[in-house]
């Protein structure tokens, strides 16, 4: 009864009765997302073999601990993301239903193709909602870049269907490490550069910045919080059963994440716009997470993926909120805005702090981890190169948060005459429903062992050993 | 008006008049060509230093102030100002005719033409102008009063401070000025 | 222990509701708390290397963290009176009263911490709370440089404490900081990012632009704790790389200069370097704040010298200085923040005469200075008549010229509020202001009395601190009675003491029997015969150095290279933009194929 | 006088339609102009190159009832010194300001109405007085004003024969 | 510390006035002959300094005042310090820092009182003289961490003791003939001598921290002035000269010492007080180091 295809049928059932019953399409949102939550919750872990086949034939999912953490964490936000957005999820309830249909698939599936085809369900699903603030062109660049990446992940997966005869994803790349370098690595190029378009790695990451940086209260939280993490965990996915690296692959991939993160940060410290920083600060933080798949250690990136977020989804609503609210979202129009939205600003600095890595806040735990586990792996100049990055980013966010709460000018003490008047932002459960978020961030943050042990069982077996030193880091 | 009393010195002014005749500190107010027979006076041909005397900087350390030369009253309010300043015992000491009876300046409608009526004179030094030789002389002179006692200019002049102010108010106005230039 | 940091937690929850309710009444309950923290923390001076935990911090007690922990909670108790006036200029005033206590908490745990990962958390605790305090004052711009260049040193920190745990095995400070006498290339690594920390928190030269920004710039209140309080835990974390580390060791087979190996010489010269520009700095400044700052600069070079050194008299000089400085530095940043309080300013140039209306706090001030340019009978003197014992000891020629410089430049710029500020002419615009609140005067009074007395009996500190250099193995300072006695020669400071007031009586007797002075006015001074009728004209308060600042105001300042760096920072951020995050697909493609054809040739080989 | 230089003072005269006299000194001219003329005259000097103001200056004429205002201006470019000269009408002597030609004439006018108590239309501060600190007479250049009277009602003067009270020193060296 | 070192101290005060003041006098007429002048009595010093104790005074208010007092009395305090010929009215305290630093209290007390007289030049002429102070010490403490270094010792009356008894070629003048020469020009410095006297100069600004001064605080800036000029000139007699065995030979150095810098300030213009910095950090401040490096790396002078 409780089997976990019903995270994938019941959204698209409800998407079905949602064309039919229009005025009731957020309800039906909900109520599946909240289904799926209990689907989560009771549903047996293990594999799920549909219409009998055998796979490459059938549908077959896999519903192991990394599964689970993930589509928690997607439902969490999405219910979160949905109930904020409000009238706009009200407007695109079908389309979101789909999203989430395509996404719990993604995250489900065994099978390349069929991971392909999900994919490609919630690239269109996405489409639609990023046109929801009006800018085409930009959802016209999105849309190309994502179909070529699709129709290389496409390319790919025949090719891996081509020599192993196979396309079931659970222990993939034990067949595929036996074939020779030169042939698996076409494969392997194809199937990382097909998901680096929504991964937002470097050189074809570039959509992001229109699309997060024009978003709205939907998009913004859709893209940053709930896709950018999806998309996060099926890469790890690929990386931990797919993908065979060879040097060459291995340090290409790793050199291009790394580009992400540090000149995504640059890019990210020169904006005045704060939707634009946080598009930039989105790229930076996925190809940090890019960097800890690529080196094997997904508990570090998995924790990081969830500390991400969490964090971006708040500031995504605040700034999103506040801009719309004030019509700008330049650093000088929205100075001290926060007095005004005293708890708005509280979250949006929670928020942040956990995004900069403070200690108290998960993203402090989330940066140890990574950090240490680094070492393990013996580069010892990656890690330098995270922190010296994370001084750029603590630099922007901490920017950001002084001028968003100090109404006064450079070199005056600061007086009530200054602020800005009070405009809506958000409504009052709207701010409980972020509120809500960032109290789960600071409670993460306050026990952050109990989390990592949670997780340490969601990464697979053969990172046990980076979990031990991750929790000694995190004494 | 009030004349002071002579001999009438405390033991410790008798000695305390016996350093002060020693050591005579000027402020040289430089009001016109006087000033030019100083120097000679001050350097080695006739080195006043051999008398204990020197020039001082502010009035506030010096004990004689003289007057070398003619005074407009734009100066001599600023005379009046410098030796409104200086610590007593405190000596007054004019040159020439022009501080005596206004000299070639009698009839000029700046220039005032007798100091002793603003200011209490111990010394004149006639001559326009006296040479270093008659300024020697008369600085010898001063030492000996001083050292009599009969140098009391300065206890005149608290004593008819309202004659004084009066004769000054009279020609001048106004000593503290008051305009633009000095607010 | 954990009872105090429980206690100050609440309190600082209990700051924030009074604050919300009534702002002042929030202050005054930060009085308390802090008065609350310093007496049980005294309490524990018999429980040294008790150790607890609390959650997943682990604490431990131990002589030094008492020492700091002591400075600390004075400053903090301090100028905590003083945060009641100055609720009505802050825009967010119950922020700052917790905040206020929450900094307290990180530096408190800093100096108790036990394990690496406790310190650094108490460390960034401390940093961004305080961070957000400065914001309140004049200036985003100094909050922002202070979050940057301390960000520096965390993340510096932060990699040499998860290195260091990473090889060590052990997070427990002392543990994990002796492994490296076996891992002397691991260790230079690691000492060179734990010190880089310390040298940024202290302001040593390259890193010092945030000290005169966030100082001169934070609300008057907060100015002496970030100067004479939170610069104090870079010296901690100086002391842990030097004394706690085994750098001795690990350096042990480099060039070695007078017995110092060259890089803690390099170090050292770093913080002479920092001695003699903050001192030149500090003399050109026109602002009072700013001037202090850049004598915390000054200072700060002394104190990381005399640390470094690690020997029996400069080690115990620089730890001295510690408190001198604190206890000095907050004593005048508050008599700065009194006057301010009164006339609005702290541009040197539009004070003057202050002395008249506002006696006490220039005592205070006076007193203060005193400390700071190491003027006996006070007590900077004896912490820098150490350091320049130990340095001459040693014959490091170039660093005790550079203290000496530091030392006689400190006369300067010292005297420089004093003359300006306190001194002077006084404006007819603060005809009418009056003496200090009461318990402003409180607060400053306590500051002078500790000023003095370590002055006259210096042992009641060097005590603890000789109890510090046995802990850490080195010849203690020996103190006798009174008596402070080092290999090239002895003081007593009480005997120095004596003799100066003999003679300050011998002249104070000779005063009185002569004859009785009249008062005169201010204005009625020797004008070269002119009238003057404006106080404001006849004050000298401005460019008070022209000759001397004349000679090196075309040198290159270090601020303008920061900013260089930022805006290379955004440059190459634009470039990244236009060229890798462009909006235009085709650009993307073309991209595709570059890394494409990279992979497959680079594989095919 | 070189030739250009003389070429240079036909163009002036012929400009402003006035004789331009020579000095005793070199490089020195004259020019007398009607006191109404004077504001073009001086626009157009300083148009061609004067453009320094040297000195504002007055003379008494008390025979023929006259005063004289005299500006000296001088052209840097060539080194010329040029009097600009004119008369006022002694008993009501009112000239409109070149303050704005020239404002550094500003004090000198104060000058003149000090010393010579010429009135300056145009300029609001040439009332004030300048260096006669509280002077209470007419002012003190004008011819028909006597110093000597006004020495002997301001400042006291010694009665002679006056018996010095010391004695008199032998000078000797 | 018994009531007899009390009354040593005194005497030392007073003994130390007498013989400065005495030498100052005849100093005059030095430089008068320098001159060709006959210059004043011998005893004209004393003569100005009771003149100015016998005026009347003004103050311009309690901090005038006490700086005034503290000002002196920081200049008594060390001139008991100071050890004379081997004696000390205090055992134990010379150490040349707090000698040094002590001295500092004086000046910063006289800086006080005369920038609390509101008047401008008194203001001028106090930051002249503190950066002449900060021009002519940085070479002065090079050479006496130089010898601290050498002897192993800060006490300067041990410092003195060490030079005796080998002869004139035990002075540490000719054992580190550069650093002798460096605190020579110092002690110009120091006194205010020309060419390094621009902070009391009296035709630019009215004498500088002394333009408000009269009366009984001129006569104790005068005595402060004798005072200090003892101490600076024992100083550098004890670190450089030996000292004195006896207390007669210590006078006798002590008088040739000082005449000596009187008769060169004698024929010497003055150097702007920029001018003065850069000089001391140019020549002497190199001179000391040469000195230190020479004393330290190659052992010179032991």
């Amino acid at each position: 009864m409780w089997s976990p295809v019903w995270l994938i049928v019941l959204p698209l059932l409800m998407a079905f009765i949602s064309v039919v019953i229009k005025k009731q399409q957020y309800l039906l949102l909900n109520l599946s997302i909240l289904l799926n939550l209990a689907v989560l919750y009771l549903a047996p872990q293990g594999m799920v073999i549909i219409g009998g086949f055998r796979p490459p034939f059938g549908i077959s999912l896999n519903f192991d601990r990394y599964a689970f953490i993930s589509l928690l964490l997607i439902q969490v936000l999405m219910l979160f993301a949905t109930f904020i957005a409000g009238p706009l999820a009200k407007k695109y309830g079908t389309v979101l239903l789909v999203l989430l249909a395509g996404i719990n698939g993604m995250l489900l599936t065994n099978d390349l193709f069929n991971l392909f085809v999900m994919i490609e369900v919630v690239s269109i699903a996405s489409f639609i909602i990023s046109t929801s603030n009006g800018k085409f062109t930009h959802t016209f660049h999105y849309l190309i870049l994502a179909s070529v990446g699709g129709v290389f992940f496409l390319l790919g997966a025949v090719m891996v269907y081509a020599y192993t005869g196979t396309l079931v994803v659970q222990g993939l790349f034990a067949t595929l490490g036996q074939l020779p370098n030169a042939i698996s690595l076409i494969p392997m190029m194809l199937i990382i550069l097909g998901l680096a378009v929504e991964l937002k790695l470097m050189p074809v990451g570039s959509w992001a910045k229109n699309i997060y940086g024009n978003s709205n209260v939907l998009t913004g939280p859709i893209f940053a919080a709930v896709l950018a993490p999806a998309f996060g965990f099926v890469f790890g996915r690929m990386m931990g059963e797919v993908v065979v690296l060879n040097p060459i692959t291995g340090y290409t991939l790793l050199f291009m994440a790394i580009a992400t993160f540090v000149l995504g940060e640059l890019a990210a410290y020169r904006q005045k716009d704060l939707l634009k920083t946080l598009a930039f600060s989105s790229i930076a933080q996925s190809g940090l997470a890019i960097i800890l798949f690529t080196l094997n250690l997904p508990f570090a990136a998995i924790l990081l993926l969830i500390n991400n977020a969490l964090a971006k989804s708040i500031l995504f609503w605040v700034a999103t909120g506040v801009s719309t609210a004030y019509e700008t979202s330049s650093m000088k129009g929205l100075r001290g805005v926060f007095y005004n939205h005293r708890i708005l600003g509280i979250t949006f600095s929670i928020a942040s702090l956990s995004l900069v890595g403070i200690p108290l806040f998960l993203g402090f735990y989330a940066k140890v981890t990574a950090v240490m586990a680094i070492f393990t792996t013996g580069l010892i100049w990656i890690p330098v190169v995270i922190l010296a990055t994370a001084i750029i980013e603590g630099a922007y966010m901490m920017k950001w948060l002084l001028q968003l709460w100090s109404p006064a000018k450079e070199g005056h003490l600061a007086s009530t005459e200054e602020v800005p008047e009070k405009r809506e932002a958000l409504n009052m459960t709207q701010i409980v429903a972020v509120c809500l978020v960032a109290l789960i961030l600071f409670v993460f943050g306050l026990v952050p062992q109990r989390v990592g042990r949670v997780l340490s069982v969601a990464s697979q077996a053969e990172i046990s050993q980076v979990e031990t030193v991750a929790e000694g880091g995190g004494q | 008006m009030h004349e002071v009393q002579k001999n009438d010195r405390s033991l410790w002014e008798v000695v305390g008049d016996y350093f002060r005749a020693n050591s005579i500190w000027m402020k040289w107010y430089c009001t016109g060509c006087g000033a030019i027979e100083m120097p000679p006076t001050m350097t080695s041909r006739f080195d006043m230093e051999q008398l204990g005397m020197g020039p001082m900087a502010t009035p506030r350390q010096a004990d004689v102030l003289l007057i070398t030369g003619y005074l407009s009253t734009k100066t001599l309010r600023r005379v009046i100002y410098s030796y409104e300043q200086m610590q007593d015992p405190k000596y007054v000491v004019g040159f020439g005719s022009c501080t005596l009876n206004g000299g070639i300046y009698y009839d000029s409608y700046a220039t005032i033409n007798q100091l002793d009526k603003y200011l209490p004179v111990d010394l004149y030094i006639a001559g326009c102008m006296p040479r270093p030789e008659a300024i020697m002389n008369s600085f010898g002179e001063l030492i000996e009063m001083i050292k009599k006692g009969e140098a009391k200019g300065w206890k005149h002049y608290k004593e008819n401070h309202e004659w004084y102010k009066a004769n000054q108010m009279d020609s001048l106005g106004e000593v503290i000025i008051h305009d633009e230039f000095h607010e | 222990m954990t009872m105090i940091f429980i206690f100050l937690g609440l309190s600082l929850l209990l700051s924030y509701v009074l604050s919300r309710k009534q702002p002042t009444l929030g202050a005054y309950f930060t009085i308390i708390a802090s008065l609350a923290g310093l007496i049980s923390v005294y309490l524990l001076r018999n429980s040294v290397g008790v150790t607890e935990s609390f959650y997943y911090l682990n604490f431990q007690i131990t002589t030094i963290g008492w020492y700091f922990a002591m400075i600390l909670l004075t400053v903090y108790f301090t100028s905590a009176f003083f945060n009641p006036f100055w609720m009505d200029e802050l825009i967010y005033p119950a922020a700052y009263n917790s905040l206020y206590l929450l900094s307290l908490v990180g530096t408190i745990g800093l100096f108790f911490a036990q394990d690496l990962m406790t310190l650094f958390i108490c460390w960034e605790t401390a940093v961004w709370s305080s961070m957000l305090i400065v914001q309140q004052g004049k200036s985003r711009q100094a909050a922002w440089v202070y979050f940057v260049i301390s960000a520096i040193g965390s993340m510096s920190t932060l990699f040499a404490v998860l290195l260091t745990m990473y090889l060590s095995g052990t997070s427990e400070i002392t543990g994990a900081l002796t492994y490296f006498t076996t891992a002397p290339v691991a260790g230079a690594l690691v000492f060179g990012a734990f010190i880089l920390a310390g040298l940024t928190k202290i302001g040593i030269f390259p890193f010092h632009v945030w000290l005169p920004l966030a100082h001169g710039s934070a609300p008057h209140t907060f100015s002496p704790v970030l100067s004479g309080g939170l610069v104090k835990m870079g010296a901690y974390i100086a002391y842990l790389s030097v004394a706690v580390f085994p750098a001795y060791q690990v350096f042990g087979d480099s060039l070695k200069i007078q017995g110092v190996p060259l890089p803690i010489y390099g170090l050292m010269i770093l913080g002479a370097a920092s001695i003699v520009y903050g001192t030149l700095r500090a003399i050109q400044q026109e602002d009072a704040k700013r001037l202090l700052a850049y004598s915390s600069v000054a200072n700060g070079g002394y104190i990381l010298i005399g640390i470094l050194m690690m020997d029996q008299m400069a080690f115990a000089g620089g730890l001295m200085h510690l408190l001198n400085h604190a206890v000095a530095s907050a004593a005048a940043f508050l008599a700065i923040a009194a006057v301010a309080k009164r006339t609005g300013t702290t541009k040197m140039s539009e004070l003057g005469g202050i002395i008249h209306r506002m006696p006490i706090t220039y005592t205070v001030y006076l007193i203060a200075i005193i400390s700071m340019a190491g003027i006996p009978p006070m007590g900077g003197f004896v912490s820098k008549w150490l350091i320049f014992q130990g340095l001459s000891e040693k014959g490091l020629i170039l660093l005790a010229t550079a203290a000496a410089f530091g030392s006689i430049g400190s006369y300067m710029y010292v005297f420089r509020p004093l003359s300006a500020v306190f001194l002077g002419q006084l404006a007819p615009k603060y005809e009418h202001i009056k003496e200090a609140n009461p318990v402003m005067v409180t607060a400053m009074l306590i500051l002078t009395a500790m000023s003095l007395l370590l002055g006259v009996l210096p042992n009641l500190v060097l005590k603890t601190i000789a109890k510090i250099q046995i802990e850490l193995g080195i010849n203690p300072i020996i103190v006798n009675g009174t008596a402070t006695l080092t290999e090239n020669g002895s003081v007593d400071m009480l005997q120095v003491f004596t003799v100066f007031g003999f003679g300050f009586l011998l002249i104070l007797i000779l005063f009185m029997v002569l004859p009785k002075s009249r008062r005169v006015g201010l204005m009625d001074t020797y004008t070269s015969a002119e009238f003057i009728h404006t106080p404001e004209l006849l004050h000298y308060g401005h460019s008070f150095y022209a000759p001397f600042e004349r000679l090196y105001e075309k040198w290159p300042s270090v601020l303008p290279l920061y900013k260089r760096m930022s805006m290379k920072l955004s440059e190459l951020g634009e470039w990244a933009e236009s060229f890798f995050f462009h909006p235009d697909p085709n650009r993307a493609v073309l991209w595709i194929v570059v890394v494409a054809i990279v992979v497959i040739i680079g594989g095919a080989q | 006088m070189t030739n250009s230089m003389s070429n240079w003072i036909e163009t002036l005269e012929k400009d402003l339609g006035v004789e331009v006299l020579d000095s005793p000194a070199k490089l020195q001219y004259f020019i007398d102009v009607e006191h109404t003329n004077v504001h073009q005259t001086l626009a157009y000097l300083r148009h061609v190159g004067f453009t320094q103001m040297s000195l504002l200056s007055c003379i008494d004429w008390i025979e023929q009832g006259k005063f004289q205002l005299i500006c000296i201006l001088m052209n840097w470019e060539n080194g010329v010194h040029m009097l600009v000269r004119t008369m006022l009408d002694r008993e009501n002597p009112e000239f409109t300001t070149i303050t704005d030609i020239y404002p550094g004439a500003v004090y000198y006018e104060r000058e003149i109405h000090e010393f010579f108590g010429v009135h300056f239309r145009g300029n609001p501060t040439y009332q004030k007085p300048l260096f006669l600190e509280r002077w209470d007479d007419m002012p003190p250049l004008r011819k028909d004003f006597d110093p000597q009277a006004y020495s002997d009602s301001k400042f006291p003067r010694r009665e002679h024969p006056h018996v010095f009270k010391t004695k008199v020193v032998e000078v000797t060296e | 510390m018994t009531l007899m070192n009390f009354i040593y101290g005194f005497l030392a005060v007073l003994g130390a006035f007498v013989f400065q003041t005495s030498l100052t006098g005849i100093n005059r007429k030095v430089t008068a002959r320098l001159q060709k002048r006959r210059g004043p009595k011998w005893y004209q010093q004393f003569i100005d300094i009771f003149k100015a104790f016998s005026k009347s005074s003004i103050t311009h208010g309690w901090v005038y005042d006490f700086g005034a007092i503290m000002a002196l009395g920081g200049i008594a305090a060390t001139v008991i310090f100071i050890p004379v010929a081997g004696m000390q009215a205090f055992p134990g305290l010379d150490n040349i820092f707090v000698i040094s630093y002590v001295l500092a209290v004086g000046m910063l007390g006289m800086a006080m009182s005369a920038a609390g007289s509101g008047n401008p030049w008194a203001s001028i002429g106090v930051s002249r003289a503190l950066t002449n102070m900060l021009a002519y010490d940085i070479p002065f403490m090079v050479v006496v961490f130089t010898l601290i270094y050498q002897h192993n010792t800060g006490s300067v009356s041990e410092l003195a003791s060490i030079q005796q008894g080998v002869g004139i070629l035990g002075w540490n003048f000719f054992k580190l003939p550069l650093g002798g020469i460096v605190s020579v020009i110092a002690l110009f410095g120091m006194l205010g001598k020309k060419p390094f006297d621009s902070f009391i100069a009296p035709a630019e600004i009215a004498s500088g921290p002394m333009v408000e001064y009269g009366g009984k605080q001129l006569g104790m800036m005068f005595t402060l002035h004798e005072l200090m000029t003892f101490i600076e000139v024992s100083l550098i007699l004890n670190l450089f000269f030996g000292g004195g065995e006896t207390l007669l030979i210590y006078m006798v150095k002590y008088a040739i010492l000082y005449t000596f810098t009187n008769i060169v300030s004698g024929v010497m213009p003055r150097f702007k007080i920029d001018q003065a910095v850069t000089f001391f950090y140019k020549v002497p401040l190199g001179l000391a180091f040469i000195q230190g490096l020479l004393v330290i790396y190659l052992g010179w002078g032991y």
